[in-house]
């Protein structure tokens, strides 16, 4: 936990945490072994019937798709609106993709079998080990989701590549390499997860510093070394921690911790083990810029743009991409490099590299970026919310009703106050970016005065993306 | 067992190649079983260019006709707008020819009995002509020239109006009733018409319920009840006297065209009829 | 340090004015203009409304015929929760008073092919307060915190 | 005795996926052949028509036909011969009709919605014998 003296707003204090795991039946169950295998096996049920259903549902209607409907509008928007935010990585928890791989490195998916694990265990490049991949991976994703939100075999081909991704590389590689730098929506969660009200930490110090072996890194027979590579002991952002909870188990003195603590504390983690990166920047350009286009294709009424989304003739499709892609690797990123550049001019500072100034202002953009995809999928899920009840009761579309609830109609909920509810999320978020933008500008720049000068053009940057996707919502 | 490299590189290849089958056969049955589309295929009427022309003011006659090679157009029952059809005509024959200053349409088809009066439960029987005005309509809906703003021109001879016209007598009881209408059940209105000038109604329409009588009649047509078939010839002149309202047609060049057909004893009226998918008509 | 403080001074005063005007407005609703009848022929193919925005003032008397161009269409208006559906050949038609202020999206409500759920257009009731009133607390805050941090 | 915990993870994942795939698919085909006398899928022209074309179903004993409508617009069934129709079927959505045919012979059946440019050849034969 890093310390530090700033407050957010200058009044939330940013030490402060509530350990949830004080409480000892929340122990008893983290520290079982049921938990989180056990919602990973109701999951994987959970994924066998959207996989069954997406499957079946080749080129049919999407929004009367089990897969569809369960994937785009309830998982997508539970992850950005509650899963991410709230409880930092909890999907990666309950993902069930891994347990394939998982299970063949280790034998057992239970039990824990000391020693050596299976399979090749190679090390993932150290140059590779960021958030490059992810980007390209995730932007190259959305190429495709002109398709994948609409057509239930399309989602059954993203999630096979993925299933199948995870196993082979869980055999090639060492651990979770594949969640580390390969999942495609791991690594806005990682980068969004630094928001999250929720951290697994240690608690004291002086207690890791004297255990040797570390068990939470090299595991023992309750448990096993952190699949996800992160050094328990001393990690202090939550980026690349999939709470998988066996530090938990593996702690022979309980000093591990799930904590409740203010939003965005991760933003002002800086060093030399978990600095900030290009990567991480680039990840919140990419997932800004995403959003816009996204809104514009799809809650937007300009159908030529459609059209070219979902591919009606070749050269529309690749504009698409093109346009895609160079609007979210260097559009947006060149308007923030223009402020980021003011930032530095008017701060008078010299020393202080321009890159430094642009990366470090970026993360600015990961509340920003969470409170404008939660705009988003608040457009999503009101209106088309209704769907869900009636594929759960017909999941395959093949004339069950087994909730009762298969007849309901399509019925959009509270769509006439959706314009206030994005602008309120946007107002929220919006003060978050302002809050860490100051606290980050006073890391940047050794010297107050400079920091005020230089969060100038950082405010304004944030004022008018604010004020553009408040355009975008309700204008 | 230990993880090796070959068994890495085998369950890879085994499992790639197991979800490409998967996605294949997948996407085969995507839209349910597979089965062949056949191409689309529009029927064709060809109207030769003919140095004959004929007289309507005598019956039909039918030795006219015999030597034209006809095109089956296949029917079905209407039933996209409610009422639908009661009974179906399953398919009329159509001939063409035109001269240099006439075109001439003439269907038949099979009808046990001949309906050329109207009263309570009693209809005409019909058939009509539908082109679209738009010269390069698409063949998209047909549903009453639902074909852009320009709509359809429709030639509708009915076998009442026929009788009216050409032999001068009256064909209606005290009250009936021939179009869709709420109390089809207890059809007693009269129904107040101008003076006939022939015996088909030239029509206009852009939808559903919008059939309107046009300013001028220009289209001539008689029908004859022969051994249980109708033979009804149209006659219109080849060029269009208000392009707006009027199907253009011209040597050499193609049309789309449309079917309907009703049977008065079984109760087609207004939107019960069978009507007929495109056809492309082609002057030769 | 005198003109650094009045250019703060000020900076704080608009900015609450902002905040203050937005609040005024979210609690007073804006008067019209002499309402009028509005009538719109909405043309609904797959998957675009053309025209794709409609432009009225509050308190008009909308109209809006809905004709399908390939398959059944529908169009329900947000926040009015109305609907209306119209096949090839057979048109809706749907009326109501535009007494609620703001952008409304209206979406088709018949499954039309796959990019359904993205069908979408744009009801405009001017004067659109919600944009304003969020944009003047944007601003408002920005300013705001400009002035705190720069105090 | 201590519970043993790994066979009954490993139960419940062989449980979860591939009984569960076996199962629901079991089922359904179950389900469908003692349920219904008859199965259509309804799609558009383009996309395989009515599937089967061609249904048969015994003289005289209730029938019970099953509508799927598989397709991204809505369809509609009508059998005008017996004066049954199913006015839409949403996409995605499915519809049963019951009826006892009293006639023998070939009957066509039809789509009620403009659903492409070749709903016109949108229609099938439902066969009494």
């Amino acid at each position: 936990m890093i310390e530090t003296k700033d407050k957010l707003f200058g009044i939330v204090d940013l030490n402060a945490r509530f350990e949830l795991t004080k409480f000892k039946p929340v122990r008893a169950v983290l520290k079982s072994r049921w938990m989180p295998l056990l919602p990973i096996l109701i999951n994987l049920f959970m994924f066998v019937i959207i996989l069954l259903a997406a499957f079946t549902g080749g080129l049919s209607a999407g929004n009367y798709n089990f897969g569809i409907m369960i994937v785009w509008i309830l998982w997508w928007v539970l992850l950005m609106m509650m899963l991410v935010p709230g409880f930092s990585r909890a999907w990666c928890m309950v993902c069930p993709f891994p347990i394939f791989s998982d299970w063949a490195q280790r034998t057992r998916l239970f039990d824990v079998k000391p020693g050596k694990l299976g399979g090749l265990g190679l090390k993932w490049p150290k140059k590779l080990s960021n958030m490059w991949v992810m980007n390209i991976a995730f932007l190259v994703t959305t190429f495709f989701s002109g398709f994948m939100t609409v057509l239930p075999i399309a989602t059954f081909i993203l999630l096979g590549i993925i299933i199948i991704g995870a196993f082979v590389i869980g055999l090639i590689f060492e651990k979770r390499t594949f969640c580390l730098y390969l999942c495609p929506v791991s690594g806005f969660q990682g980068l969004y997860s630094q928001f999250a009200t929720v951290e697994v930490r240690r608690k004291d110090w002086e207690i890791c510093k004297n255990h040797n072996p570390k068990t939470c890194y090299v595991g023992n027979e309750k448990g096993y070394g952190c699949p996800w590579n992160r050094t328990p002991f001393d990690f202090q952002k939550n980026t690349y921690c999939g709470m998988c909870l066996e530090c938990l188990k593996t702690c022979p003195y309980d000093n591990m911790a799930i904590n409740l603590r203010p939003p965005g504390v991760d933003l002002l983690v800086d060093t030399k083990r978990e600095p900030r990166g290009l990567d991480e920047a680039w990840k919140a350009f990419i997932m800004l810029g995403i959003a816009i286009v996204f809104y514009l294709a799809f809650q937007g009424p300009w159908g030529f743009f459609k059209d070219m989304v979902r591919g009606v003739t070749l050269p529309g499709y690749l504009g698409y991409i093109a346009f895609h892609t160079v609007f979210n690797l260097l559009i947006i990123p060149g308007v923030f490099f223009v402020f980021a550049y003011l930032s530095k001019r008017l701060s008078g500072n010299t020393e202080v590299p321009l890159k430094s100034v642009f990366t470090n202002f970026a993360y600015t953009l990961i509340p920003m970026g969470l409170g404008v995809w939660m705009g988003f999928s608040v457009g999503i899920l009101l209106p088309n919310g209704s769907y869900i009840l009636r594929v759960l009761s017909d999941p395959f579309a093949w004339g069950w009703n087994l909730f009762g609830t298969a007849q309901i109609p399509w019925t959009p909920v509270l769509t006439g106050i959706m314009g206030y509810i994005q602008g309120a999320i946007l107002i929220v978020f919006f003060a978050f970016a302002v809050g860490y933008g100051w606290l980050l500008a006073k890391q940047i720049y050794a010297d107050v005065k400079q920091a005020k000068r230089g969060f100038i053009p950082i405010l304004t940057f944030l004022t008018l993306i604010t004020l553009v996707f408040l355009w975008l919502f309700v204008g | 067992m230990k993880i090796t490299k070959p068994i890495v590189i085998a369950i890879t290849l085994v499992l790639t190649i197991a979800f490409v089958a998967l996605v294949y056969f997948g996407m085969t049955r995507a839209r349910g079983a597979p089965v062949a589309v056949p191409p689309l295929q529009r029927a064709t009427l060809v109207s030769h260019y003919k140095t004959q022309s004929l007289d309507l003011t005598q019956d039909v006659a039918l030795a006219d006709w015999a030597d034209i090679p006809g095109t089956a157009v296949e029917l079905v029952y209407q039933a996209m707008i409610p009422p639908w059809s009661k009974g179906l005509i399953p398919a009329v024959t159509a001939k063409s020819f035109h001269n240099d200053t006439e075109l001439y349409v003439y269907v038949t088809w099979k009808d046990e009995s001949e309906n050329r009066a109207l009263g309570v439960g009693e209809f005409s029987d019909a058939v009509a002509l539908m082109f679209p005005l738009s010269n390069d309509a698409p063949p998209s809906t047909l549903m009453m020239g639902f074909m852009g703003k320009q709509g359809v021109n429709v030639w509708h001879w009915q076998a009442t109006q026929d009788t009216e016209f050409w032999s001068k007598k009256s064909v209606s009881a005290d009250a009936y009733s021939d179009f869709l209408y709420p109390f089809e059940e207890q059809e007693t209105l009269t129904i107040a018409k101008s003076p006939l000038t022939s015996a088909v109604s030239d029509l206009l329409a852009v939808k559903v319920t919008t059939t309107t009588a046009k300013a001028t009649q220009n289209v001539q047509g008689r029908g004859v009840w022969d051994k249980g078939a109708w033979h009804v010839v149209f006659k219109r002149a080849l060029k269009a006297t208000n392009a707006k309202e009027d199907a253009a047609f011209a040597h050499g060049a193609r049309k789309l065209m449309a079917f309907a057909a009703w049977s008065g004893d079984k109760g087609d009226r207004g939107g019960r009829k069978s009507i007929s998918d495109w056809v492309q008509l082609e002057f030769r | 340090m005198m003109k650094k403080k009045i250019i703060l001074i000020a900076m704080a005063a608009l900015g609450a004015a902002c905040i203050l005007i937005a609040l005024i407005g979210i609690a007073t609703p804006a008067t019209a203009e002499s309402p009028r009848e509005r009538f719109f022929e909405v043309h609904a193919k797959r998957f675009e409304y053309a025209p794709d925005t409609i432009q009225v003032n509050q308190g008009d008397k909308v109209t809006i015929r809905l004709v399908s161009e390939d398959v059944s269409h529908g169009l329900y208006v947000d926040g009015y929760e109305i609907k209306t559906a119209a096949h090839p050949g057979a048109e809706g038609t749907l009326t109501f008073v535009a007494d609620k202020t703001g952008r409304y999206t209206f979406r088709c409500t018949v499954t039309c092919g796959e990019f359904h759920p993205y069908m979408v257009g744009y009801l405009n009731v001017e004067p659109n307060s919600r944009l304003w009133i969020f944009a003047l607390l944007i601003v408002g805050v920005a300013l705001c915190s400009a002035v705190i941090v720069l105090r | 005795m201590k519970i043993k915990n790994e066979p009954i993870a490993v139960a419940m994942l062989i449980l979860g996926t591939i009984v569960a795939i076996i199962g629901i698919l079991g089922f359904e085909n179950y389900r469908r052949s003692a349920e219904y006398t008859a199965e259509l899928t309804a799609r558009a022209t383009e996309y395989g028509n009515w599937y089967p074309n061609t249904i048969t179903i015994p003289y005289g004993k209730p029938a019970k036909i099953l509508i799927r409508n598989i397709d991204v617009v809505s369809h509609g069934f009508a059998l005008p011969d017996f004066q049954i129709a199913v006015m839409e079927i949403k996409a995605g959505e499915s519809a049963v009709i019951e009826f006892t045919p009293d006639k023998k012979g070939v009957f066509p059946f039809v789509c009620t919605i403009w659903c492409s440019n070749r709903h016109m050849e949108m229609r099938g034969q439902l066969v009494v014998e």
